[in-house]
């Protein structure tokens, strides 16, 4: 009824490729732009900024960046956090030498390096497939987190070993450091995060998108229908690591403001993992449900309790918390293996048919 | 040039000048090697039997060693209360088969390893819930193990040797051989090697599939207890040894992830090579701490030239 | 038996989430003071002893004194396992009504240091936390005292080398030290006075995964043979290093640690292996009145977290005391000035830098002798007391000599020099602002 | 059918004439010291549609793999439009204008049946990462231009209905049909089919061999095949070689093929 879909004719290749040839998945998407544009700042505290929303969205980020590389090109990865890292350090050094640069070119650079890192440790994937090179990526997430701590000219030699941002100013309006609002921070994140989510759509849509689920499908068979496997494979590591490298830079600029090595140790690469597994794998909105379940879900177990008024203790809460997230990924990987993304692609097509049952 | 001199001369003068102290450091990485292959071997088990990467493998070594410590807290005399932990991790194998694999059967393997990444998160937190997260002391003497040490001196230097190490080195070796006795001569052991290869060969010797896996996951439980035990009474029981369980992964690509063997010579070599090049590289020239990345650029350089591993087959690519 | 009673709370708390239960009990006249936690992950082992005697000091307050001044204080946990994500995460939730916060890393510590300035919340860090942070003209929102990790670098030293540093001319002093923003703290500071004193320096860090494995690290002090071997560590690293020492038979009385680096068990599980290891200490454990008072109303009312009595008699259980005794004081303080029992965190905030612990006072808290006098003021935020070296004698500490006091010529400039350093590069820096001084 | 084949005769008198357009010289191919292929020499003149026949295990598949560069061979020279070549890699082939379907069905099972063909045209789409990433003009043009391209390709194999369907939920004989459109988005010159017809039907034969006649006469493409059903060889083909053992037994045209005794024994002799 909602989701009626007959009658919508298409006439040229142009429209039918358009981004969403039904009428009412556009429709959808404003809703949700409205929400996350209009209503969530009308609405939202500093908390729900700060633990919620910028969170979601950046971990949504990295998990795209991911996607790239192992939903979309088949190239399991378990150094997402590595990647994130290098394109944090990236960006502090930059914006320390450069300190008059804009922050969003800054970002942008930063992400070339850690593209170029990302192709460095893509290479074993031209001979090393499968669980082989999802251990051979952990080379590089542990490599690097050594060298963030080892490297001192990464953090100015500072004491700590940390990297903390200052404050940088946007056209006037401060961004980072600890005077930036959480509503300013947010609007930033979530325009840079529109702009590139649309890039990865668009580019996953197209003839990279397809060289890349060639290779994933079936390299051997990419090979011989003319893709060359290493451009495809490279890129795939350059496109991802790139996206991960600017979610990780804006994780430290934009939410913590301060980071040490051990920040982008693996526990965060798996979490990245799970959001785009559960989010789904080879899909671009799945990230973003992952990211919901994986990174909102802790933080409202962890209000939950004193919300409903009972005083339970914040270790053994922490425990629980840890179970449930476990036993979570379990039971969504039982009920649909392919993520939220399918799960919503089964909704949206029973709602297409909705009320008639064929 | 001086680099050079650090890099490729100095290290093997200081090898030859302190020879006792190369025996050390020799025995140290041996020793820890052997872990790395035990834990590596619960991998290979697994992977060999049921295609999955049990990424769970660590997780359960200490789940193991806190079962066995916390119950003996609580006033279980350790005679007790190692069948019991053994107990546990069967209940433990039959859970995972029943709530995990089975439901998952013929899904792609990275959403298996991923459920076992699940499964690793959930054991945490029931663990540190069950038995409080802090540190514990294994309960190295109430298990019978020799705490003392044994000296020797060779080269006018001294090299000493502990005991619970050795006993972490017979322990391994006893483990190993009763498993190869276990795989080679028991039809079971067998139906489990054969399953590697084919599972309709293995289905054809009369042992479902799902009793194989429950085996095969209560063997791991077993090796797993075996690894926190000796491991524990090392450096104490917490959560922070799951990371001893990330150098397993170095070693399987080196041995290759269906290898016994593989595991075991994959792991020695790691455990000795991460501590000489520590020592003699790592701490003079990097700054320290090389060894928690070494393994795993040792192991990628090798498959880089070798991409079957050291022991496997080389593949040939087919349309 | 404790895990059963755990299976309940877990049973609890699973029905309590499924039902909604009564609206928010946030007392509306209460201190709302959060103490972010780690009860679990590798450092649980160090950090809950004396996060249990924090908790119990505050709720012996409440139930001797009916709180302070007539408030009830809140103390609530938020728990962060030590890793600087969550604690950041538990900041923002709990900084709402917070009048004080208490990060408890130096990592957590680091990040949330900024944001104090604007929130306006004051950081109470007793003994840990970033060394520069005594410059209260700088950092105006941050308190650690009642030493600084330089300070205790500077007293370690004066200890090994039995008052004169001079003594240790063309000696090696190995620092292992846990790498993470907490174990560098105190490498400026031995740097400089190895320089200005002619001995060798060689720090040695030990990664946070190699804390329970730390055989390279001792290979390496076998080889290199430092005359002292100094240990800034915490968590697994101490049990992992005492049990290495022992194992490489390194003399144990040229092995000191850090107050962090001082937990008993960690040497009841050595024994008399462990004979001759010191670590400096700003509290002595022993039998003081309020332990007393915490018994009777506390841990015999059963509203403690201890697993048994015995734990109060620790070192670290008591310097958990003495923290919140720092808090409750400044409490005090901030009611005294503003006349009001109900402070708000600006208040809070003078009541910190404002602080005073004499021997009277402690005296009078039933605490004489417990911990080091110590006063803050406006450019001093750590109020650089003292510290005592405990002795491990096989069985327990026992105090090993007379205070030591830090060489505060040498580490007040460095003070400064980071302290302005550190606003440079955070700027623009408010410092103190309009926060008057008196 | 038989009309489509040129008469056997007509085609020896031509080959002189017609251009070579693949020619093998002496190709020796082996694994670890087991030949698969030894010793082999033929060539494929443009424009023909020749076949590739032997018994199961005799080379046949990895004739194709060396052909499209998938394997190397230790011996021998390939020339294709008149240049050596001794060593390439596989997607340079297609570049050059080898293209082929597979024995065992090797399409992108997680895309579409538009996304699979349209993966073909990926040696002909140029628009770098920069245009990509808009997915505006110059990319969304190309873009538009090779759709145009496959869905004549998609009606000339009638596989409209089946256009937005993940080719995994296909049905074998239709999933052949995919890859065959894939192969020619690639637009070869030479154009190698791995046993086109295996597991298929009757009909389902008869559609795939007009399909591979109308490729070669409408749009000029050679082809070589591998296929096991003699009655679709000998209507097709003009030129049949024989492999056993990894050797050239024959060579020639269908009739001729059929008729001599080594083939007999070697293949048709076997129960097939």
């Amino acid at each position: 009824m909602f989701y009626k879909t007959s009658g919508q004719f298409k006439t040229s290749y142009k429209s039918d490729q358009a981004l969403f040839p039904v009428k009412q998945d556009a429709w959808l998407l404003i809703a949700i732009l409205a929400l996350a544009y209009v209503v969530f700042p009308l609405t939202a505290n500093e908390f729900t900024f700060k633990a919620l929303l910028v969170p979601v969205l950046i971990y949504s980020l990295a998990a795209m960046g991911l996607n790239i590389l192992t939903g979309f090109a088949g190239q399991l990865s378990l150094g997402t956090a590595g990647f994130m890292g290098v394109g944090a350090y990236a960006c502090y050094k930059i914006t320390t030498i450069f300190p008059e640069m804009n922050i969003v070119v800054a970002l942008a650079l930063s992400g070339f390096f850690s593209a170029a890192v990302g192709v460095a440790f893509g290479l074993p994937s031209l001979r090393i497939k499968g669980f082989y090179l999802a251990i051979a990526t952990l080379a590089s997430q542990f490599f690097l987190v050594w060298l963030f701590e080892k490297w001192a000219w990464l953090y100015n030699y500072n004491a700590s070993g940390a990297i903390e941002v200052r404050t940088m100013d946007f056209f006037g309006l401060t961004v980072t450091g600890p005077t930036a609002t959480p509503l300013t921070q947010y609007y930033f994140v979530l325009g840079i995060v529109t702009v590139v989510t649309i890039a990865m759509i668009n580019i996953t849509r197209g003839r990279y998108g397809r060289m890349w689920k060639a290779v994933r499908d079936m390299d051997i068979a990419a090979e011989l229908v003319g893709i060359n496997l290493m451009r495809a494979k490279l890129t795939a590591f350059a496109v991802s690591s790139y996206v991960v490298g600017i979610a990780g830079a804006m994780l430290v600029f934009f939410w913590k403001g301060a980071a040490e090595p051990n920040l982008f140790d693996i526990p965060m690469s798996f979490q990245i993992l799970f959001i785009a597994i559960i989010g789904g794998l080879g899909s671009i909105l799945g990230n973003f449900l992952g990211a919901i379940l994986i990174v909102a879900l802790p933080v409202l177990l962890n209000v939950l309790p004193d919300l409903v008024g009972i005083q339970v203790h914040s270790a053994a809460m922490e425990h629980v918390n840890v179970m449930i997230v476990g036993a979570l990924i379990v039971f969504f990987l039982i009920v649909e293996p392919h993520g939220l993304a399918r799960l919503w692609g089964l909704i949206r097509e029973k709602l297409i048919i909705w009320p008639f049952p064929h | 040039m001086e680099l050079l001199y650090n890099i490729f001369v100095d290290p093997f003068i200081q090898m030859y000048e302190a020879p006792d102290f190369l025996l050390q450091v020799l025995w140290e990485g041996l020793v820890s090697g052997v872990l790395y292959a035990l834990i590596a071997l619960g991998f290979v088990l697994i992977f060999k039997s049921s295609r999955i990467f049990n990424f769970a493998q660590g997780i359960m070594v200490v789940f193991a060693a806190l079962t066995l410590v916390g119950l003996h807290e609580n006033g279980v005399p350790a005679w007790l209360a190692v069948p019991i932990t053994l107990g546990v991790m069967y209940v433990l194998a039959v859970g995972i088969e029943r709530v995990v694999l089975r439901p998952l059967v013929g899904q792609p393997d990275i959403i298996l390893f991923m459920a076992t990444i699940g499964v690793t998160l959930f054991l945490i937190g029931f663990g540190e819930f069950i038995f409080g997260g802090e540190n514990k002391v294994m309960i190295t003497e109430a298990l019978g193990i020799p705490t003392g040490a044994l000296e020797f001196e060779p080269f006018g230097g001294f090299v000493l040797i502990e005991e619970k190490d050795l006993a972490a080195v017979i322990m391994a070796v006893l483990l190993v051989i009763a498993l190869l006795a276990f795989l080679n001569r028991t039809s079971m052991g067998r139906a489990i090697r054969a399953l590697g290869d084919d599972h309709q060969a293995a289905l054809s010797v009369g042992i479902s599939l799902s009793t194989i896996w429950v085996i095969v996951w209560f063997i791991a439980g077993v090796i797993a207890l075996a690894t926190g035990i000796v491991w524990g009474a090392r450096a104490g029981v917490s959560f922070a040894l799951e990371v001893i369980a990330y150098k397993a992964l170095p070693v399987l690509m080196l041995g290759g992830l269906e290898s016994v063997s593989g595991a075991i010579i994959g792991g020695l070599l790691i455990g000795l090579l991460e501590k000489l090049f520590e020592i003699y590289w790592g701490q003079p020239l990097l700054g320290g701490n090389t060894e928690t990345w070494f393994a795993f650029i040792l192991a990628l350089f090798v498959l880089l030239f070798r991409p079957q591993g050291l022991f496997g087959e080389r593949i040939i690519e087919r349309v | 038996m404790k895990s059963l009673t755990k299976f309940a709370t877990l049973i609890a708390a699973s029905t309590m989430l499924v039902g909604v239960g009564a609206a928010t009990v946030q007392a509306a006249d209460s201190l709302y003071t959060p103490n972010l936690t780690y009860r679990t992950g590798p450092f649980a082992a160090t950090g809950i002893p004396i996060m249990n005697g924090q908790r119990d000091y505050i709720n012996m307050l409440n139930a001797r004194d009916g709180g302070v001044g007539g408030v009830m204080i809140d103390f609530d946990e938020c728990e962060t396992s030590y890793n600087t994500n969550k604690g950041v995460e538990c900041y923002e939730k709990t900084k709402g009504d917070a009048i004080v916060t208490q990060p408890w890393s130096t990592g957590i510590t680091l990040q949330v240091l900024p944001r104090t300035n604007v929130d306006r919340i004051p950081i109470l860090a007793p003994g840990y936390g970033f060394s520069p942070m005594s410059d209260g003209n700088t950092f105006a929102w941050a308190f650690n005292p009642p030493v600084s990790y330089w300070d205790g670098a500077s007293m370690i030293l004066n200890g090994i080398s039995e008052g004169n540093l001079d003594n240790l001319k063309g000696k090696k002093v190995a620092l292992l030290h846990l790498d993470h923003p907490f174990g560098k703290e105190p490498i400026p500071v031995i740097k400089a006075l190895a320089e200005k004193h002619g001995f060798e320096f060689l720090p040695i860090p030990v990664g946070l995964k190699e804390m329970q494995n730390q055989s390279a690290q001792w290979l390496q002090i076998r080889r290199e043979r430092p005359d002292f071997v100094v240990m800034w560590g915490w968590g697994a690293m101490n049990a992992g290093a005492l049990t290495e020492a022992a194992k490489t038979r390194y003399p144990m009385d040229q092995f000191v640690g850090v107050w962090w680096s001082g937990h008993d068990a960690d040497l009841e599980a050595l024994g008399a292996k462990g004979k001759g290891y010191r670590s400096l200490s700003w509290n002595v454990p022993g039998n003081y009145p309020v332990m007393e008072d915490i018994k009777t109303h506390v841990v015999d009312a059963g509203n403690s977290m201890i697993e048994n009595a015995d734990e109060m008699d620790s070192t670290f259980y008591q310097r958990g005391v003495v923290m919140s005794m720092y808090l409750a004081e400044a409490i005090k303080e901030a009611q005294a000035k503003f006349g009001t029992a109900k402070i708000n965190a600006e208040q809070m905030r003078w009541g910190l830098e404002n602080l005073d612990i004499s021997e009277e006072k402690l005296a009078s808290l039933g605490m004489a002798g417990m911990t080091t006098p110590f006063s803050t003021s406006c450019s001093n935020h750590t109020g650089h007391g003292g510290a005592w070296m405990l002795r491990w004698d096989g069985e327990q500490f026992v105090q090993d000599g007379d205070m030591l006091s830090p060489d505060r010529d040498l580490i007040m400039p460095m003070e400064a020099e980071k302290a302005a350093e550190y606003a440079k590069n955070n700027a623009p820096w408010p410092g103190r602002g309009d926060l008057a001084c008196d | 059918m038989n009309v489509l084949v040129n008469p056997t005769g007509a085609m020896n008198g031509a080959e002189k004439e017609r251009e070579v357009l693949l020619d093998l010289e002496n190709v020796s191919l082996s694994f670890g010291g087991v030949k698969a292929i030894t010793n082999i020499s033929f060539n494929v003149m443009k424009g023909e549609i020749r076949a590739i026949i032997g018994p199961n295990g005799a080379g046949k598949t990895s004739m194709l793999n060396v052909i499209n560069g998938f394997y190397q061979p230790q011996e021998g020279v390939i020339t294709f439009k008149g240049e050596k070549r001794s060593s390439m890699k596989p997607h340079l082939a297609v570049s050059q204008g080898i293209a082929r379907t597979f024995q065992n069905v090797a399409l992108f099972k997680g895309m579409s049946t538009l996304d699979n063909i349209m993966a073909g045209r990926a040696v002909h789409m140029k628009r770098n990462m920069f245009w990509q990433l808009l997915h505006y003009g110059p990319a969304r043009d190309e873009e538009i231009e090779h759709r145009k391209r496959v869905e004549e390709i998609i009606d000339f194999l009638e596989i409209q209905h089946i256009r937005r369907t993940p080719v995994g939920k296909l049905p074998y004989g239709l999933q052949k049909r995919v890859e065959l459109a894939r192969a020619l988005a690639m637009e070869p010159e030479l154009l190698l089919l791995d046993e086109p017809m295996a597991g298929m039907n009757l009909e389902e034969k008869e559609d795939m061999s007009r399909f591979i006649v109308e490729v070669n006469e409408q749009l000029g493409t050679t082809i070589a095949l591998i296929e096991h059903d003699m009655g679709v060889v000998m209507d097709l083909s003009d030129r049949v070689v024989v492999l056993d053992y990894g050797r050239k037994i024959a060579d020639d045209v269908p009739e001729k093929v059929q008729q001599n005794q080594e083939v007999i024994d070697a293949y048709l002799g076997v129960s097939h």
